[in-house]
């Protein structure tokens, strides 16, 4: 028994102590870890609206969605998180599209776990670069070993066909959800 | 151990004293392994048929590369240098015939001295190696430069558009289907060896018919293939016909000369069933739902790590211990 | 035609050709006899004979010591020169008596060459037969040279219903039993009906490979009209002699490891075997002769010859016209189990079946290479062992994993090392780790 | 069907040991008999099905109601290693084959990272409960069958002629790593 | 030195080279393998690996004696836990970029063999003072192990190391080197080499000591020359 007690006693010392610092310390870190992931954001927002200058967050849909604004508070287009599978796992990307939804501005891979150097090659421009004012109706199209011929269209990267294709795929499945989203919520 | 005595018989001739049995089958471990290299010889032809004279110097510096790599461990380990025996160069030859055409000569090299040395060397040399050198190579290549090794140059004398790709890649991207006669006579993209099924039935006909390869092997990838092959496709309209799945890729030539790999495969009946019907499995499965348009390579090697559980769990019955 | 076989075995060469037309011919005498006291598989015989003693042809020179051992008789008229170790062709150097021909002085008379009284095979009485087996000191002819009337006296409550001749003659080479059934096969039945008659058995089998077609002609004839006698034609392959796979083939059957063919109610007798059984009951002969095949591409005259017990390889062999330039091996027995020999003094003697002389080409060892791990050993194994693990294990000394596998079962026949592209000299270690484990057991 | 893709995510395409890295450390040393190998990936299965369980509920119970997410690490740890501890004490009164089976490797799987990794997958990955519990048993199974080949392996290699300074555990990651890329055919097989 | 010096200075360079963490006790290896992919992150690694066992090492030791040893492991693994927690959450909030590169590794130094077996081995036996050496040796060695790790992965994978590039554009980068398959290969290779050379020492070792204590008659008799 008191053997028992001391094992008791010990442990919940510890265990005090521990969580008491811990606690010491999440409270020095966690605005800072909070900063740290809202800055990544910001920037991810602007990155794929080069014009905008400010955002707000839409609340009329159940995931995360940034309407971007320019110095004068008018809406310039949105930036979009959305996330779906690629070669090895999930991707996660933010998309930026004007008003109409009709173009898209940027993209921005922002999580990925692709192979190093050969599905990694979508965070690269001669890639990524495509996307930039690419027409998204009726719906994004790939073409494989041959440069695009519409405007609708990216040619996927030689050896990553799964990983560029994955990025349309994103890419509509966003769109298409979007869509209906923004067309019920009558959000013009 | 051989204790091979002389000693002097009352007629002045000199005995040979050496233990029973003092018959030997004519079969030698040099013979079976320059057997094989002959029947790969068509192969070599059909690759230079279709894809040009260069591709020798692709083959010829994988043999030189895998022979020398073996050579030189040897000579460093201050062992006998065997490379006599032919399993070397077979290593480099297929590894030369498994690469795509134009293939990089330095790349081939590298791939060469891998096979050798970590997929042969590292475990004792001939007859130890857990996973086939030929395809520790490829596989190495693949994951080194996954690229280049799938760039593939169109047959010399392509007669249709579709063949840019290899066919498996046709059809995983764009749910193309070769039809069988170029696959047979090999006008398609693919690595140097492969594209003929004529010339790989030819030297695996020869292997199988003078017993260097084990029939059992290539007969059930076969069987499995129209198996798990025709399930598949009878499942899921989206699958391609068996049939197409035994001649598209490096699967007959794979079935031949790389599954049947005595080292690296079962050594019981039994066991080069299952190992077989392993293989076919895998390689649909990777074929159909994987995220690359060919299989064979690592569903051997995945194979290849099954063997010693294999061998270890199909033990033949003892004499006797069946029926009373 | 589909002959019975048994699964796995071999096809060697089977170069019978070199002497199954030679009618079996008698040797004369030769100029010394030395008579190992161990001649059979058991317990070596005791002599009752002194140094300088003069003996008779087929007189009683050393005794059966024990139940599994067998008397030695005298092939000649002579003196016992000495008694000492000699050539044995097991290679060890064995007890044995020397004996000379004597010519017989003046005022001297020789003794009479003895034989015992002949007995009529239709009405000898079963303890008869063991006993007349037992004293004309009949070993198995088969090879293992296992006395014969312990067989034809199994253990009470064992049910033996088949006797199966063993005509198979599988080793390569060898046409004794092929020319003893071509030329003897009424004598051959005779035995064969004394040995049933001793175990009180009705059913009697000849198994004979398919590549002996004049044998089975022969025998097939002698035993029409006689329904409770067959003959079994099976396929040409090696073992299929070894009676376990004899048995499998003839009735399928398959006797467990660790016993005998009796525990599934057959006993295997030799041709050879037969032959002696029914000469020393109808002739009175002891075992004084040996039957055996001469041959190979080394001996320049093959023979099959009847031969006395005793006479030295080197006098055979001159008989035959002596060796050719290319001779390279002297193999006694059959060239997949049979011993080579280093000292060609040593005797022939009562199983000696052959003696194979292989050439220069023949016998050129290839190199030996790693393990392919091709699985043709296997597939070869007529018991089901994996050779190739247990050599391995044989040489790393990883003995108790080895005894777990069953080496001991191995018979050694050869056939895994016959097939073996990578010459690995499998039996060599197959016998080493057999002895380790044996050693091993009896240390527990 | 989602499952039945974690399932087989977790034990062929994203192996444990051959792609994440996890657990090699038992890998390597308890891989040399298979004897001793195929119990500890069954041991393992079984810790990583009940790890799977706890921490769950208290992540979604009690560190995330209560803001505390910071003691992930201590609590998972801590919670694992004294389940681990009463299982064994439980499967020794139970079942004294078992214990000798499955019993002795407990100990040694708490303090292993493919434990406490499955955990914080889970969490990362947003598992429900039940997907995490098929994860668990997706990931037990992937890492039973490495360290059984593994063994397998490992004990033919005992009669091969390994070069003396690879006999160990240099051969065994080189094993590992060809075992790796023979996996790598799987690789974009099924994402979860 | 004195006598204690050397006893204190070999609990340091032990674990550096003659029990090295990774190569001789084959501990720590989840990490080792996982993000060497280059040699920064090898660095980064190893130095809040040894972050986390010299304190936990030193507060281990400072409360041995406290601790009953039916909770002891309960004990160490707390104390471990909360150091990482520290590193975990410093990184996030001051390194957000190589805390996404080690990813979920960080937290996984919880269950580092290499800590608690030195807990078990060590701290738990020895004072604060040497406890803190030794668990200092131990993350030198870690240390040169992943850096090592990481700088050849790093070299043939991406043709630098520590970011500067030291291969020619031409060299075309191995891309397995950053794979899973390259790690394990490399370490085993790594770990093969080493172990060669150690043999071929120890035999040359040996070679001169039998020359230099057996007569050369003896010798040359032995290799069966004519003396
Ligand atoms: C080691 C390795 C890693 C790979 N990684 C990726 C990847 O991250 N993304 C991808 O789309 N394809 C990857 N692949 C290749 C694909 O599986 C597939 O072969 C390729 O997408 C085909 O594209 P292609 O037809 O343009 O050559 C990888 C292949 C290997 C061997
Ligand atoms: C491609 C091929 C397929 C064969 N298929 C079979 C078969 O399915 N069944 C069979 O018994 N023999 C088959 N054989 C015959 C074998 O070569 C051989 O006769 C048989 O394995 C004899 O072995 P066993 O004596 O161990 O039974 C096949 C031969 C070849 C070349
Ligand atoms: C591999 C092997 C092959 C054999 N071949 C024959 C054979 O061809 N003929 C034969 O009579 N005995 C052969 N034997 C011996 C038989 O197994 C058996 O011992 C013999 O036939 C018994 O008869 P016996 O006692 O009259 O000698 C062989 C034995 C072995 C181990
Ligand atoms: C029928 C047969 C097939 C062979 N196939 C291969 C092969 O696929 N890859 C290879 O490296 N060596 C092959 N070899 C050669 C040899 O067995 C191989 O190098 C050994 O695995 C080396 O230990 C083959 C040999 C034979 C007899
Ligand atoms: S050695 Fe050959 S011929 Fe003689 S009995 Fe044995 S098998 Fe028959
Ligand atoms: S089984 Fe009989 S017939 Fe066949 S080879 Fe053997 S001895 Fe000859
Ligand atoms: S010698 Fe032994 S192991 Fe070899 S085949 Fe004959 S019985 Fe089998
Ligand atoms: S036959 Fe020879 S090479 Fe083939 S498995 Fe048997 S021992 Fe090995
Ligand atoms: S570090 Fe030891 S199991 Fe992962």
């Amino acid at each position: 028994m008191k053997t028992i007690i001391a094992m008791l006693v010990t442990l919940t010392i510890i265990g005090v102590v521990s969580g008491g610092g811990l606690a010491m310390i999440s409270g020095w870190a966690a605005p800072l870890i909070a900063a740290n992931k809202k800055a990544a954001t910001e920037r991810a927002i602007f990155l794929v609206q080069p014009e905008a200058k400010q955002y707000e967050a839409v609340a009329e849909v159940p995931y995360e969605l940034y309407r971007v604004l320019d110095e004068g508070g008018q809406p310039t287009g949105y930036s979009f998180p959305w996330e779906g599978n690629g070669f090895q796992g999930n991707i996660r990307m933010m998309i930026g599209l004007t008003p109409d939804l009709a173009t898209i501005t940027a993209i921005e891979v922002l999580e990925q776990v692709e192979t190093p150097g050969l599905g990694t090659m979508i965070l690269e421009d001669p890639f990524r670069g495509q996307f930039n004012g690419l027409k998204t109706e009726p719906q994004v199209d790939w073409v494989k070993g041959a440069p695009p011929t519409k405007e609708n269209e990216v040619q996927t990267i030689t050896g990553a066909t799964i990983s560029s294709k994955a990025i349309v795929d994103i890419v509509n499945d966003g769109l298409a959800r979007l869509r209906t989203d923004l067309a019920q919520g009558g959000d013009k | 151990m051989s204790s091979v005595t002389v000693t002097e018989a009352p007629t002045g001739q000199e005995l040979l004293l050496s233990t029973s049995p003092h018959l030997h089958s004519r079969w030698t471990t040099k013979q079976l392994m320059w057997f094989v290299v002959l029947a790969l010889v068509p192969c070599v032809i059909s690759s230079v048929v279709y894809f040009g004279f260069y591709q020798l110097v692709i083959i010829t510096t994988a043999v030189v590369f895998a022979a020398g790599t073996e050579a030189l461990i040897q000579y460093l380990t201050k062992k006998p240098v065997t490379i006599s025996d032919g399993s070397a160069v077979i290593t480099g030859l297929l590894l030369g015939l498994i690469v795509p055409p134009y293939f990089s000569p330095a790349f081939t090299a590298l791939g060469a001295v891998f096979a050798i040395a970590v997929g042969k060397m590292v475990f004792g040399g001939l007859g130890y190696n857990i996973f086939n050198p030929a395809l520790v190579g490829r596989a190495f290549l693949q994951a080194a430069f996954p690229v280049a090794i799938t760039t593939w140059t169109i047959p010399q004398f392509a007669v249709d558009a579709v063949s840019k790709a290899t066919p498996l890649a046709a059809f995983k991207f764009d749910n193309v289907v070769t039809p069988l006669t170029p696959l047979v006579v090999g006008n398609v993209g693919g690595s140097l060896g492969e594209t003929s099924a004529i010339a790989v039935l030819i030297g695996g006909i020869f292997l199988l018919v003078t017993g260097v390869a084990n029939w059992r092997i290539p007969a059930a990838m076969i069987v499995g293939m129209l198996l798990f092959g025709g399930v598949l496709w009878l499942l899921d309209p989206a699958a391609p016909d068996p049939v197409f799945h035994i001649f598209a890729g490096s699967f007959l030539f794979a079935a031949m000369f790389m599954a049947s790999d005595y080292v690296s495969s079962p050594v019981t009946g039994t066991g080069m069933w299952i190992y077989g019907l392993g293989i076919s499995l895998v390689t649909v499965l990777i074929r159909v739902y994987g995220g690359l348009p060919e299989g064979v390579m690592y569903s051997i090697l995945f194979m290849n790590a099954f063997v010693p559980l294999i061998n270890r769990y199909t033990q033949p019955k003892l004499f006797g211990e069946g029926k009373a | 035609m589909i002959f019975k076989t048994f699964p796995g075995g071999v096809h060697p060469p089977e170069e019978k050709e070199l002497s199954e037309h030679c009618a079996f011919e008698r040797m004369p005498a030769p100029s010394i006899v030395i008579l190992p006291l161990s001649q059979h598989l058991g317990k070596q015989a005791r002599p009752l004979v002194e140094k300088r003693a003069v003996v008779a042809e087929g007189q009683v020179v050393a005794e059966a010591d024990g139940f599994i051992s067998a008397p030695v008789h005298s092939p000649i008229t002579g003196t016992v020169k000495s008694i000492g170790r000699e050539s044995h062709s097991s290679g060890y150097a064995r007890e044995a008596l020397v004996i000379v021909p004597t010519e017989a002085k003046e005022g001297e008379t020789l003794p009479e060459p003895q034989r015992l009284p002949a007995l009529d095979p239709a009405i000898i009485s079963v303890a008869d037969i063991r006993a007349r087996v037992k004293e004309a000191g009949i070993v198995g002819q088969g090879g293992a040279a296992f006395p014969t009337f312990v067989k034809l006296t199994p253990p009470e409550g064992k049910q033996i219903d088949t006797v199966i001749l063993n005509g198979c003659e599988c080793e390569p080479y060898l046409t004794r039993d092929d020319r003893f059934m071509i030329e003897r096969p009424d004598a051959i039945i005779s035995g064969l009906q004394l040995i049933m008659r001793a175990l009180g058995v009705s059913k009697g089998v000849v198994g004979i490979e398919s590549n002996k077609p004049q044998a089975i002609a022969s025998m097939e004839s002698a035993v029409a009209g006689q329904p409770d006698l067959s003959v079994c034609a099976l396929q040409t392959k090696y073992p299929q002699g070894a009676e376990k796979m004899l048995i499998k083939a003839v009735n399928g059957r398959e006797v467990p490891p660790g016993k005998l063919p009796l525990d599934v109610g057959v006993v295997i007798q030799n041709i050879g075997t037969a032959i002696a059984i029914h000469d020393a009951i109808a002739h009175g002969e002891p075992s004084i002769t040996a039957a055996l095949t001469v041959t190979g591409r080394g001996i320049r005259n093959p023979k099959n010859l009847i031969v006395p017990v005793g006479t030295p390889l080197s006098e055979v062999i001159a008989y035959c016209g002596g060796l050719t330039e290319d001779a390279a091996k002297v193999v006694v027995g059959g060239p997949m189990m049979g011993v080579a020999q280093h000292d060609l003094d040593a005797p022939v003697m009562k199983a000696t079946s052959g003696i194979v002389i292989l050439t220069q080409d023949e016998v050129r060892r290839q190199e030996e290479t790693a393990c392919l791990r091709c699985g043709k050993c296997i597939d070869a194994c007529p018991l089901h062992l994996l050779p190739t693990r247990l050599a391995r294990l044989a040489q790393l000394g990883m003995i108790e994993e080895a005894e777990r596998l069953n080496i001991t079962t191995c018979m050694e026949c050869g056939s895994c090392a016959f097939i073996c592209p990578a010459n690995i000299p499998l039996v060599q270690w197959l016998r080493l780790g057999k002895q380790r484990v044996v050693h091993m057991q009896r240390n527990r | 069907m989602e499952l039945i893709l974690i399932f087989v995510s977790a034990a062929l395409v994203n192996n444990f040991v051959l792609a994440y890295f996890l657990g090699i450390c038992p890998f390597i040393g308890v891989s040399n008999k298979l004897s001793s190998a195929f119990p500890m990936g069954l041991a393992t299965t079984f810790v990583m099905v009940l790890t799977a369980i706890v921490t769950w509920l208290i992540y979604h119970l009690v560190l995330v109601p209560y803001n505390v997410e910071y003691l992930q690490y201590v609590s998972f740890i801590l919670v694992v290693a004294s389940l681990v501890q009463f299982v064994e004490m439980v499967i020794k009164k139970v079942s004294q084959p078992l214990y000798r089976a499955l019993g002795i490797f407990l100990p040694l799987i708490t303090t292993n990272c493919a434990i406490l990794g499955l955990a914080l997958f889970i969490v990362l990955k947003e598992y429900s409960f039940v997907e995490g519990i098929f994860y668990g048993v997706g990931a037990g199974a992937g890492f039973t069958l490495a360290i059984s080949l593994m063994a397998g392996i490992r004990e033919e290699l005992e009669l091969a002629d390994v070069p003396a300074a690879f006999r160990g555990a240099p051969i065994t990651l080189i094993v590992a790593g060809l075992l790796a890329l023979a996996f790598m055919g799987f690789a974009g097989m099924i994402t979860v | 030195m004195s006598k204690k010096q050397v006893s204190l200075f070999n609990d340091y360079t032990k674990g550096v080279w003659d029990q090295n963490p990774v190569f001789k006790q084959v501990l720590g290896m989840c990490p080792a393998l996982a993000v060497t992919v280059s040699a920064m992150n090898g660095i980064a690694m190893a130095l809040a690996t040894t972050f986390v066992l010299v304190f936990s090492s030193f507060i281990i030791s400072l409360i041995r004696k406290l601790i009953p040893s039916q909770v002891r492991i309960a004990s160490y693994i707390v104390v471990i836990a909360t150091f990482v927690t520290i590193v975990d959450l410093v990184m996030r909030a001051q390194f957000p970029e190589l805390s996404k590169e080690l990813g979920p590794y960080i937290p996984l130094i919880v269950v580092n063999c290499l800590i608690l077996g030195r807990q078990e081995a060590f701290s738990s036996k020895n004072n604060p003072f040497r406890s803190v050496l030794d668990a200092l040796g131990m993350g030198t060695g870690f240390l040169i192990a992943l850096a090592s790790l990481g700088a050849i992965r790093e070299l043939f994978g991406s043709r630098s190391i520590l970011g500067v590039q030291l291969l020619p554009d031409a060299f075309e980068p191995w891309l397995i080197m950053i794979l899973p398959a390259g790690a394990f290969l490399t370490l085993g290779l790594m770990m093969g080499g080493l172990n060669a050379m150690i043999l071929r020492r120890k035999r040359r070792e040996e070679a001169d000591i039998l020359s230099k204590h057996i007569p050369k008659t003896y010798v040359a008799a032995s290799e069966g020359q004519e003396v």
